[in-house]
């Protein structure tokens, strides 16, 4: 659900013209595929902590950092990074 | 009132395997984070089920909560697995090149977890709890999402969460797990990026034609307008 | 093969919650955490999962494994609760005062957690794993229960467990959960008590007629004849 | 079960002149009851980690402790100590 909305809006933000990164977990990973999300984050967490666990600081950032780099990375749409494996 | 035969017990009726994992799904025992086994097949959620209590059995002996974290995330993964192939249902894919380095591009926080500041509730004053959000999941599914305005320099600690889609209390723990505002701010301290004045979050579980024929589209113009050029969008 | 029906998927058999539930106890899901799920009511044992699993959750988020912990055992408490409350079966109490004071006393710790001296296994050199004896619980409880002798000096390290009664490899990972030898040896050392030369365990799953009528006499026999004062009995 | 069988097994030593303490968990106090067993220390663990948690030094101690404060003090059978509540 939230993927799929995450993925309506990062479509339309596209289209208007702003560069969006999206950032999901695994379990959703085929929503975003599904809407062809620009540019994606796959990270290996439970639903709910897409970023990081609680407190987790240091993936928290980690996270972050991936995001930011697959913004100024991706050169064309459907650029996915997945962190669980590192692809 | 009826009358009992061998499968009945007049003090207490059997239930089925199938009842007892529906009602994970905003049922008697609503569980945001195992609401999947309401999609899976009876042997698939018994599965499921028993692996996570072995896990636990394990935990309370190694104090391992990475393990048991790590057999969550596989479980849900397994419960949300499409029945075929992800493939795209679009035909297109907008795509729009980040125009400037980043660290001159104005970047936006848009988190779809129900983040606002404490105070400023979009659903108003009396906005419902976590715990009544999940009871109003159909009224969210049918409305219109409304976006929380989060000034930059909000602190972690001032935001809270809502929503009947996923288990908002963990955000509420730590907002940071799906709003890294204050890591976006550190990066930007770090003259890594450049914030926008504004950031944003909205609460996911809303109806979907609604979000891409109006509410995106007008929440797309408003950021224009505001000369953000890029956005990090989290999911839940 | 059979007509289906509308209660009927050619793919796949509906399963009943009293099958899954029984499924724990020495069954496709046999977990000795949570056999006891096998003799509740299909709606305690519903409420039991669903609040685990809801722990669970949290616990991902709070790290907070003693929660679990207690979570796991107010379970067990409910899940082993007699139908009656509890009252004596039997018409005598046997008690003997400890007749030195316990620094001059010979004590002897006696665990029932199937606990032994690696390659020392009480069923010989090929003696089942703790995996193989669930299997063999029926065996165990027909059977005539075997003394390990651990000697007073025995590393904790090198002590194993097996047990078709509980989880073993809480034992295995730390053989002091069920048998303080260790402790036993400091307070010893600090000179609190006086320990045999020689300690015990057995398996507390098995015939407890024989239990009763042979066995335990036998092995009180023996530690009278070794001079024991005092035996520390571990349950499990 | 094994709460019986310890119970079984404390009324023969006691039978045979020797003074025992028996350690159990909270979930099976009732088949200590049932067997009257002499003196009995109630441990608020789940089962399987009746002298306390894997590598837990502290607890474990505490409750070996009690036993043998228990095998010194006790003057009647039935005395039972239960560590979850302190009594």
């Amino acid at each position: 659900m939230c993927h799929g909305s995450v993925g309506l809006v990062a479509r339309a933000l596209e289209a208007a013209g702003i560069a969006t990164v999206s950032v999901g977990v695994r379990a959703f990973l085929h929503r975003f595929v599904e809407l062809q999300v620009p540019r994606a984050v796959i990270t290996p967490h439970p639903m709910g902590r897409t970023i990081g666990s609680v407190d987790d600081r240091v993936t928290q950032r980690r996270v972050v950092d991936a995001g930011l780099s697959l913004l100024e990375g991706a050169s064309a749409p459907g650029t996915f990074v997945d962190l669980a494996t590192g692809q | 009132m009826s009358e009992p035969d061998d499968h009945d017990d007049v003090t207490a009726e059997p239930i089925s395997f199938e009842a007892f994992r529906r009602s994970f799904y905003y049922g008697d025992h609503a569980d945001m984070q195992f609401k999947y086994l309401a999609r899976m097949s009876d042997e698939d959620a018994a599965d499921v089920i028993a692996e996570v209590l072995q896990t636990v059995g394990e935990v309370v002996d190694t104090g391992d909560v990475d393990r048991l974290r790590q057999v969550v995330t596989d479980a849900q993964i397994r419960g949300y697995e499409p029945d075929e192939p992800a493939a795209p249902t679009v035909e297109d894919a907008p795509f729009t090149p980040l125009s400037t380095p980043l660290v001159d591009a104005r970047l936006a926080l848009l988190s779809a977890g129900g983040v606002f500041v404490q105070g400023d509730d979009p659903m108003g004053p009396d906005g419902p709890t976590q715990d009544q959000a999940l009871d109003l999941i159909q009224e969210f599914l049918r409305g219109k999402a409304t976006l929380s305005e989060i000034p930059a320099d909000t602190s972690v600690d001032a935001l809270t969460a809502r929503h009947p889609g996923y288990d908002a209390r963990t955000a509420q723990r730590d907002p940071q797990t799906v709003f890294p505002l204050g890591h976006l701010r550190a990066l930007a301290d770090e003259g890594r990026v450049r914030l926008a004045d504004t950031h944003y979050a909205f609460t996911g579980a809303t109806s979907q034609r609604r979000l891409e024929k109006q509410t995106a589209p007008a929440w797309a113009e408003h950021m224009a307008a505001r000369e953000v050029d890029a956005v990090f969008l989290v999911a839940t």
